[in-house]
């Protein structure tokens, strides 16, 4: 049967095929922005913390580190939501074929499904006297969990559990169904982005660090590693400039600040400025720039 | 950005409707738009033989008037399923009391078994095939010159301006769609929306051509047609300004086709070849939130583009589509698309099959691709190539 | 014309609220009576009162920056200085008053600024101790956060009855709240609608090198330097030299001048003195017809008036370059949004670009930039007339009359008369009227030569179809467009007069009456090579601009129009 | 009460004869600074915001007018508002840019106006409506932060937030609304005792404090400097008037009554039962007003995607505007037009209840802001770049009405930048990307 490859092609659903916009209207956009709480072929985002199920454990691959099985087999993530064509459950998708390669990481016996794959319209229509269903508001809810007492895609912990066709299965990040690549080396990663991202390797990014920080300062995943940011996505760093400073922009402190933690104010130059670790601090440019800092700085690291 | 457009968009929209359009509306589709280049001179091309445009047009065409169509629109679920029944059951059932019923009923054909329905899952309902164009007239091009041998049986139509064999399958299975025509045979929602959805800023695709050495005759010419991620600026009529610059997309959803072609009498045509394009949603960079990406795809390509005196373009690009790409849209919408939109996508894409006429499988002997046209016009622009752009300050 | 300041001894101390407040009891209930604290002595603790100039929008901003960090929102509407005519914003705030709207709004900002101050994310960084209950008044505490903040924002330290006062109030605003952080926050709000703080409050000591007479004191000229030369309020580097009383020795005041110009900061100060300068406040109210320019859009209003400053800075700072130069240079920078209106190619989607304009396209420094061409023109045309007004009167100081109020400017205005298509056949004919001609004849032959740039600054080849004849003249020199303006500009020494007289007027807040003192500083000016720095340097470091007039000046600069 | 009069009349004097010494032309903004609800009597009449939102737009063609300013005209979609026409102002042309987000239907528009921003994944409000940063101003003090309603039966409907995922709920039932509002803990403003506000009688105190020194500051200061200091103490002087109305027990509020208790309805979304529950609620609405129980309100006449069906009918508001193609003939969606013409005579039902209270010298609608908007222009395309808008009453002379205002292209931040300051928010600019303005709209500014 045809299976429509949204990965490869394919709009949202509101609009026709031409880009006329032709709405349904918000519950089925609500099911549309559900299923994009984080589009399909954007990285995965960070973890929520740094705890995930027995068996599972984090190596360093060729690109990052990847969650993998105690043997060192990648974990791959099928994005259910490249498949919603296959049919109202897309978590039942691998079967026959699809087993014969992919291997699913199924969930210690005895365990409970804890979300399933949101549906939009996905029944018939109310039998007579029932009133139509209400189209439902923006945030409808602020709770974790659905009515449904199953979990809430957009509030879901990282590692939760689903029906899968062979039983109770893992599924990180709402989205991705955990399976292993049968006959896959140890470490392997090469059926990354497998089937126009059906298929995944499931990237560990660790958990965003809690700063004690000036309001100003962020941090930011670079290269395996957090770096400290300026708010705004440009760069930080120390060093010492001998000639044409321009690039050097101090980082601006309260002058009537105190400090905060590692961070202290000093008032020696023309502008307040911040130190981390007693190092004067500074803004480059923006991150995805070719040079986001001078050659002589240096990166701070939380 | 300071723009009165919206009134006349709709004003125009309006108007586009009934008779001619004007303003922010598709133009009125004259043979002068994408015809033969009537005899005029065109201006000398840079002495660096670059040039870049805008797309400002970008739609399928149609050919106005009710004899495309003589048996009507295609209807939607519920006129069909209203169709389907019995005089009497027909009478009972549209009575004001009884819209109730009815709508349960109708709204019952789009829900197979366990959950499915007819847009998800086209493949799982048997539905009748679309009424399709009657008329021998359509825009587009010669795709496979009369003697292509992966093609599948099919009928050509002659443009409005006399040119033969011209491969539109696409216009044919779907040309009576309410979306493309209206009850009166005029352009329908498409030639709005799709308009709006340009001025809108969400997606803007750009043209860039190098080596051009006479806007008359040049034997080679190098044609990029790839995305932007720049909003266009528009006049208060809803214009695109010439003059503006825009960047080829550096990050996905990047598609750069490179294209070779040739000038011939004041018109450029490009060689056969794919052509993607990546449809993109809202304005910037956080794009297409939703996790799906519409791409455009059209194998066997062609560009047919005409150099107008004022420095625009107008023409078209046509190329064979993957049969069930049209029906990618409401298929993600799932039911909703077939309750709400009405769209019978089952009824489509088997319209669609049986009028594929292109990219046949050598195996089974089956075509997989329908041919396919898109109107274009765009307006000179600065377009910075992907190797192009220097770090801002 | 202004009332001579008469000098009469006020005691800071007064002039910063020591008395008592009224307490009153946690319940809310009836206040007692006030207990006063001892009033401070009459006596000229802090030297004397000799000008209070009203502290401009963006000196607020950068203050309450610097003071409280970036993360700290100033949320309000500023009461406008209002522009004396021929003159600067800066001579205005030495006038300016506050009005019941304009304190509101002072007052509101001032309590949306310290609620965030000590709300939970921010008063641990402004606060090294801690009440002993959080829920009453801590004097000990509340004097440890108050004194620092005093300091800053009234550009001086406290006085003890000021101090005792302000943690007076934050006791009696902990009372009825039950809170000491809410105390703390009424006491930060009031020192922000004190005049202490909403005014820059010169005051003057004898001038012992000048006997009866006065100089600037030494925190008044730390308060001057930083207003001047940075637009912001005195870091602790100048509050320790006025404390020193190293702002009264030459040679220091002459290091730290020298360190100040030198500064990255300098760019804040040089940026407002040519807002200023150049009348920049107008570009809040421009508006232009969008069917007649459909490239004037949101976008490029906010980038006219950058694009004018990034070329200033970027040719009298980064490149320490000749200020006449600033009238025939063709380098400038670019947005997206500003490519349509200059129709040029812009490497970038977001953010500035350098870019240099060829010879070609005529445009010539900062009169050739579509902000100055823009800014002096009408909602749907071109005007010669503004454009040469504005040359006259912003960058060679030389007022022009208004016209009489009975003029008939109908010939002017009608753009669609085929027998007048372009501005110059008009304004001929509006100039039959010798009345009219006078003035004219001034402001038009300048302004013509920029004639091929339409009302938005964009270039045309035609008017209504007609050639466009950019001939034009300044003085006896005559050119042709937009390079030949430059060129006249550039060789004609008004504009460098007119600049030092502006940066006199800057920085003392007054119109400079003194013919000589604008000749000697232009001397230096030039001595220097017309380096923006050293002027500055100039006017800051020259004692007579730190002594106080005896009678206040009289009219604005004059300079003679056939130079 | 909680204050000492005695005192207050005698710094009154010492002030009062001051205050001449300063001269006419301050004495002007006086009246200016407080509006025309204040110069009436010391003592402030309470000025309420708030707004009154519609689904699914209008026919932009049919819809706005064309003549900017007073007496615009009124086309056939707008013609129902004509009998309050002189205290209506409509708001055309004015943009909402996405830049960096798409256009979400149905949820794009409304947010962008309430919030400035565009909304990108999240649900809910992509930043605080200006609806809750008015009801921090004017509303924290009434019984009620603010009244929600919502008359099509779904409590999700609205628009108003801190941001993020969450929202206020939407009271759904008459019967609900008017136990909530009369029911236990109604306390008759005319009667209840009154307490003023702790944090008012503090600032109250500091700036006495620093009135008292007024006359030792003049004694010191030259005559240049003088005028200034003036005008300063003049200024502060008016500040504390304020703050004394505050801390006085207001005036009794004439049109306050308790109204008759309301019969249950069905809640759904059939347009008549929507009509009667939102003539209900109105009603119950302006006499929480008038009775001070809240002074900030949000009501939603029907959703985004509105659910309104005609009774006997099951297809909806929504799905016509998408399935009903453009009648060629008219260039509009006969079906779907008929519930516009019905919210257009809701919404004038709601501006006439708030006209026929009398309050001080003028009416409950003169002291009030109302700000009614969609969610877009047009929905079948779902249009954003014309947001239909409209505001009703003066809060109290701040506003002109009566007006048409074309935005000429410009975000519609605009809008809600000028309410806020027209309701006292300090504010200066607002919204973010392309909708960040501090340009706020002169013509309707009093």
């Amino acid at each position: 049967m045809l299976v429509i490859k949204p990965g490869n092609s394919g709009t949202p659903w509101e609009t026709d095929v031409n880009g006329t916009r032709l709405a349904v209207g918000l519950a089925i956009l609500g099911f549309a922005q559900a299923v994009s709480a984080q589009p399909a072929d954007l990285p995965i985002a960070p973890a929520r913390t740094d705890q995930f199920p027995n068996g599972f454990k984090v190596i360093r691959a060729k690109d990052g580190q990847v969650y993998a099985t105690k043997d060192g087999h990648t974990l791959y993530g099928m994005d259910m939501r490249t498949l919603i064509a296959f049919g109202p459950d897309p978590a039942l998708y691998c079967r026959d074929e699809c087993t014969k390669v992919w291997e699913p990481m199924l969930a210690p016996p005895g365990s409970k499904p804890n979300i399933a794959f949101p549906r939009g319209f996905g029944s018939p229509p109310p039998p007579a006297g029932q009133a139509p269903r209400p189209a439902a508001a923006p945030a409808a809810s602020n709770s974790d969990l659905n009515p449904d007492g199953l979990y809430n895609t957009q509030r879901a912990p990282d590692w939760t559990l689903i029906q899968g066709a062979s039983g109770p299965q893992w599924v990180y990040k709402s989205w991705h169904l955990v399976f292993t690549r049968k006959g896959d080396k140890p470490g392997s990663t090469a059926h990354d982005g497998a089937d126009n991202l059906t298929w995944n390797t499931l990237k560990f990014v660790p958990p965003v660090p809690k700063l004690t920080a000036p309001q100003s300062v962020a941090a930011a995943y670079r290269d395996g590693a957090y770096i400290l940011t300026h708010k705004d996505g440009r760069a930080l760093f120390t060093g010492i400039c001998r000639k044409d400073c321009t690039d050097w922009s101090p980082l601006t402190a309260p002058a009537a600040g105190r400090g905060l933690g590692e961070w202290t104010v000093s008032r020696s130059g023309d502008t307040p400025q911040w130190l981390y670790r007693g190092k004067p601090v500074y803004v480059g440019a923006a991150l995805d720039t070719p040079a986001p800092i001078p050659a002589n700085g240096k990166v701070l690291r939380p | 950005m300071i723009s009165q457009r919206m009134p006349k968009l709709l004003a125009a929209g309006a108007i586009a409707l009934g008779a001619g359009s004007m303003g922010a509306a598709p133009q009125p589709f004259t043979p002068q738009a994408i015809g033969d280049a009537p005899a005029r001179s065109l201006p000398a091309p840079p002495a660096d033989g670059v040039m870049g445009f805008v797309v400002s047009d970008f739609v399928q065409p149609i050919v106005e008037g009710k004899d495309a169509c003589p048996d009507g629109p295609v209807p939607k679920l519920r006129e069909a399923y209203i169709a389907s029944l019995p005089a009497a059951e027909r009478e009972r059932l549209t009575r004001k009391e009884n819209e109730a019923e009815l709508l349960r009923a109708w709204q019952m054909t789009a829900f197979g078994k366990n959950g499915t329905n007819i847009c998800s899952q086209p493949e799982m309902f048997d539905r009748p095939t679309f009424r399709t164009v009657q008329s021998k007239v359509a825009w587009g091009l010669d795709l496979d010159e009369g003697n292509a041998t992966d093609t599948c049986a099919h009928d050509t139509f002659t443009t409005p301006n006399g040119q033969t064999g011209i491969d539109n399958q696409e216009y044919r299975a779907l040309g009576c769609k309410l979306e493309w025509r209206t009850k009166d045979g005029v352009g329908g929602d498409n030639q709005i929306g799709m308009k709006q959805f340009h001025n809108s800023g969400e997606w803007t695709q750009v043209i860039l051509l190098r080596g051009v050495d006479s806007l008359e005759n040049d034997p080679s010419v190098e044609v990029v047609y790839a995305n932007t991620p720049d909003r266009p600026m528009i006049d208060a009529k809803g214009n695109y300004l010439p003059g503006i610059t825009y960047s080829i997309s550096t990050k996905p959803p990047r598609e750069r086709n490179v294209l070779k072609g040739r000038i011939v009498g004041g018109v450029l045509m490009t060689d056969p070849g794919d052509i993607k394009l990546t449809q993109t949603w809202g304005q910037g960079g956080a794009r297409d939130i939703r996790g799906n990406r519409a791409r455009w795809d059209y194998r066997k390509a062609r560009l047919r583009l005409e150099f107008q005196p004022d420095g625009s373009l107008k023409g078209m690009m046509a190329g064979y589509r993957p049969v069930a790409d049209p029906i990618i849209s409401p298929a993600l919408g799932g039911a909703g698309s077939a309750l709400v939109a009405g769209i019978d996508c089952a009824g489509e894409l088997a319209t669609l099959r049986k009028y594929a006429d292109g990219l046949k499988d050598p195996k089974t002997g089956k075509c997989n691709g329908i041919s396919a046209t898109q109107r274009i016009s765009a307006v000179p622009a600065y377009i910075n190539d992907i190797n192009q752009r220097r770090a801002s300050r | 014309m202004r009332r001579p300041k008469t000098l009469l001894a006020l005691s800071l101390a007064a002039s910063a609220f020591a008395f008592g407040v009224w307490t009153v009891s946690a319940d809310a209930g009836a206040p007692q009576k006030p207990t006063p604290l001892a009033t401070a002595p009459l006596t000229a603790a802090n030297g004397q009162i000799v000008a209070m100039r009203r502290l401009s929008e963006s000196q607020y901003r950068s203050a309450i920056t610097d003071i409280f960090g970036p993360d700290i929102t100033v949320a309000g509407r500023f009461e406008p200085v209002v522009r004396p005519v021929g003159e600067l914003i800066a001579s205005g705030s030495s006038d300016a008053a506050i009005s019941p709207a304009g304190l509101e709004q002072f007052d509101a900002m001032a309590r949306v600024i310290a609620a965030q101050t000590f709300n939970e994310a921010h008063r641990s960084q402004f606060s090294d101790c801690t009440p002993a209950d959080a829920s009453a008044a801590d004097v000990a505490c509340a004097s440890r956060i108050l004194a620092p903040l005093g300091r800053y924002l009234f550009r001086r330290p406290l006085t003890t009855e000021e101090q005792a006062f302000y943690v007076k109030l934050a006791g009696s605003g902990a009372g009825p709240t039950k809170s000491f952080y809410k105390g703390i926050e009424l006491a930060l709000a009031a020192m922000l609608t004190s005049p202490n703080f909403l005014y820059i409050i010169e005051t003057a000591e004898p001038d012992p090198a000048n006997p009866g007479e006065l100089r600037l004191d030494n925190y008044s000229r730390a308060t001057r330097l930083a207003m001047t030369l940075w637009n912001t309020t005195p870091n602790d580097m100048l509050l320790d030299a006025a404390a020193a009383g190293s702002l009264t020795d030459q040679a220091k005041l002459e290091s730290i001048a020298n360190r100040m110009t030198q500064s990255p900061r300098m760019e804040a100060g040089v940026r407002a003195f040519f807002a200023d300068m150049l009348k920049f406040e107008k570009f809040d109210e421009m508006a232009k017809d969008p069917v007649i320019y459909p490239y004037f859009n949101q976008d490029v209003l906010k980038a006219l008036p950058e694009q004018m400053l990034r070329t200033i800075s970027d040719h009298l700072l980064t490149r320490n370059g000749d200020y006449r130069d600033l009238f025939t240079t063709r380098r400038t920078f670019m947005t997206r949004a500003l490519g349509g209106i200059y129709q040029v190619r812009v490497p970038v989607s977001d953010g500035w670009v350098p870019y240099e304009f060829s010879p070609a396209d005529d445009r010539a420094g900062l009169l050739g930039q579509a902000g100055f061409l823009a800014l002096y023109s009408h909602s749907g045309r071109s005007s010669p007339t503004l454009r040469g007004r504005a040359i006259r009167e912003l960058m060679m100081c030389q007022p022009v009359p208004n016209p009489p109020g009975n003029v008939n400017f109908t010939a002017v205005q009608d753009t669609e008369n085929k027998a007048m298509p372009t501005a110059r056949i008009r304004l001929s004919a509006h100039n039959s009227d010798p009345v009219c001609a006078a003035c004219h004849k001034i402001t038009d032959p300048p302004g013509l030569s920029l004639e091929k740039f339409d009302g938005i600054g964009k270039y045309r080849a035609a008017e209504n179809g007609a050639q466009i004849d950019i001939n034009g003249a300044l003085g006896s020199a005559k050119f042709s467009g937009g390079a030949g303006l430059g060129q006249a500009m550039n060789a004609s020494g008004a504009t460098t007069q007119c600049v030092a007289s502006r940066a006199l007027e800057y920085t003392t807040g007054r119109v400079v009456s003194d013919e000589a003192l604008v000749q000697s500083t232009e001397k230096a000016f030039a001595a220097k090579g017309y380096g923006i720095r050293s002027l500055f340097f100039q006017v800051m470091t020259s004692p007579q601009n730190w002594r106080v007039p005896k009678s206040a000046p009289v009219g604005a600069t004059r300079v003679s129009l056939n130079r | 009460m909680a204050y000492d009069l005695n005192r207050r009349t005698a710094l009154r004097g010492m002030l009062g004869g001051a205050a001449v010494t300063v001269g006419v032309p301050l004495l002007d903004c006086f009246l200016d600074v407080n509006g025309k609800a204040m110069a009436a009597t010391g003592n402030a009449m309470p000025i309420r915001f708030g707004t009154w939102f519609w689904g699914l737009g209008v026919n932009p063609t049919r819809w706005f007018p064309t003549k900017p300013g007073r007496n615009y005209d009124l086309p056939p979609e707008l013609a129902p508002i004509a009998p309050l026409q002189n205290k209506i102002s409509v708001f055309g042309n004015f943009n909402v840019p996405l830049d960096g987000a798409p256009n979400l239907p149905h949820v794009s528009g409304g947010a962008a106006v309430r919030t400035g921003r565009a909304l990108t994944a999240e649900r809910g409000l992509p930043g605080e409506s200006f609806d809750v940063t008015i009801g921090d101003r004017i509303g924290s003090r009434s019984r009620f932060a603010s009244l929600d309603l919502s008359a099509t039966g779904d409590p999700r409907n609205s628009l108003s937030g801190r941001g993020g995922g969450n929202l206020n709920p939407s009271e759904i039932s008459a019967a609900n609304l008017y136990s909530r509002i009369f029911g236990t803990g109604f306390k008759d403003p005319n009667s209840a005792s009154f307490t003023p506000d702790p944090q008012v009688i503090a600032r109250r105190s500091v700036l006495s404090g620093v009135t008292e020194q007024r006359q030792s500051l003049e004694r010191a200061v030259g005559a240049g400097d003088k005028a200034k200091l003036d005008q300063y103490f003049t200024s502060l002087r008016q500040l504390e008037n304020q703050l004394d109305a505050e801390l006085t027990k207001p005036e009794p509020l004439q049109a306050c009554m308790v109204p008759r208790k309301v019969p249950g309805l069905p809640v759904n979304a059939e347009i008549e039962n929507v009509m009667m529950s939102h003539e209900l609620m109105t009603d119950l609405l302006v006499m929480a007003l008038a009775c001070d129980q809240t002074r900030v309100f949000n009501m939603m006449f029907n959703n985004g995607a509105s659910s309104l069906t005609r009774i006997g009918s099951t297809i909806t508001h929504h799905q016509l505007t998408h399935e009903e193609v453009l009648d060629p003939k008219l260039g509009y969606q006969p079906e779907a037009t008929y519930f516009l013409t019905k919210i257009m005579e809701a919404w004038l039902y709601f501006v006439t209840a708030l006209d026929k209270v009398k309050e001080g010298d003028g009416t409950l609608l003169d002291n009030t802001l109302v700000f009614a908007h969609s969610e877009t222009a047009f929905a079948k395309f779902h249009t954003i770049d014309c947001m239909p808008m409209m505001m009703a009453g003066t809060a109290g002379g701040k506003i002109k009405s009566g007006l048409y205002v074309d935005g000429a292209g410009s975000p519609v931040s605009r809008v809600g930048l000028t309410m806020m300051q027209a309701m006292g928010v300090p504010m200066d600019r607002w919204g973010a990307k392309s909708m960040e303005t501090n340009k706020t709209i002169g013509e309707i500014m009093a």
